[in-house]
């Protein structure tokens, strides 16, 4: 019995972005996946990200959110280092 | 016409306070962020910001809802912020506010630009000779 | 071009900035003083300023200078005041002062618009559907 | 024997300007006068200029000077009302 994926896109900027070499990434993670959870699997599956996640902060559909937050299908998540604006 | 933008072309101060025309305003203060040629004495060559436009232009709206709240004098915010390769001399950020009178204005400008760097996601890269680097207030 | 000025042209926030022109500077502050429609419950027609140009820019430039003594970061300070006839909305003044970083210049922009408004021989007559008035922040 | 005269330029701004119809005038006042005799004159010879003199700054030759200072040959002085700009 297969478990229930969601899709989402995920949003990179900056130096992860860099890192990364794209700016933009759509996966499927299992239903339930929390924030935390997703920054997770990409350090796993990008280790190149690594350096980032622990400052980076997350927002879902344009709004920041806290690592325990759920996903749903079709979230826009952003992964966003530390600003630098002005 | 927006109060708070994201652009990518060069910004005018009179433009920006343009935005807040309205007769029963006496004084507007202006925060402008000006490329510095160094920093933390390291020649800069140019910098590169960028944003993530459709959350960064909400950010900015919120902070000026949060000045008006937090200072009833003030009438309107204004605050635009360039993005893309700028070079030293140009103008990255407005931050413009309007009252009726000069007081308490100076509180809130200052309130403006420190919550911009803190929360708005925009992101800075400094390009100097050697290298580059991403900034932030943050970290580094 | 002079720092400090009394002109008798409509003035343009931008223009004063670039006077502060400087590769080092990394924040500009201004304050832009705007012919309100109303003062003490009356409505104004417009405004005319009188100044002693030969002694007013003179007097800005202490202020200046006044500045850059107190406020050891602030390093250049331009001040442009209109005179003559100015309608609703028409920019007045513009204080504009430039520093390498954001601290400590809201201080000294408060400072610069406290002595303007104590010091400076200008002098504004406002016009109002029935009559006209010659005011100060000193006396009425 | 007559008095030594010394002759000087006054200045009018705003409203004493306007009670007083021009903007300057050219005076021959006695060697010796202090900006004080001077707006004592003043307020003598135009009554016009009563309401606004207790509340007058003067400057000489563009800078702020006190009642006592003595007035010299082809001095410039500016009999300043109340400042309003901003």
């Amino acid at each position: 019995m297969e478990t229930d994926r969601i899709h989402i896109k995920v949003r990179f900027f900056a130096a992860p972005r860099e890192a990364l070499g794209k700016g933009e990434l759509q996966m499927d993670v299992p239903d339930g996946t929390t924030v935390g959870e997703l920054v997770g699997l990409l350090t796993e599956q990008y280790p190149v990200l690594r350096p980032y996640t622990r400052f980076l902060n997350v927002a879902v559909n344009r709004a920041y959110v806290g690592m325990q937050t759920v996903l749903r299908d079709g979230d826009d998540v952003a992964c966003l280092p530390p600003v630098g604006g002005g | 016409m927006k109060l708070c933008e994201i652009t990518t072309a060069e910004i005018s101060v009179d433009e920006v306070v343009s935005r807040l025309a309205d007769p029963a305003i006496g004084a507007v203060i202006t925060f402008v962020g000006v490329v510095r040629c160094e920093t933390d004495g390291r020649a800069v060559h140019h910098l590169e910001y960028e944003a993530y436009p459709e959350m960064a232009e909400g950010t900015l709206r919120q902070i000026g809802e949060q000045i008006c709240a937090r200072w009833p004098t003030i009438r309107q915010v204004a605050i635009v912020h360039r993005v893309g390769r700028l070079e030293v001399g140009e103008i990255s950020v407005v931050i413009a506010l309007s009252s009726a009178h000069r007081a308490e204005v100076f509180d809130a400008v200052r309130y403006a630009i420190d919550r911009l760097k803190e929360i708005v996601p925009i992101w800075k890269k400094e390009v100097w000779a050697g290298g580059a680097e991403w900034r932030s207030e943050a970290v580094g």
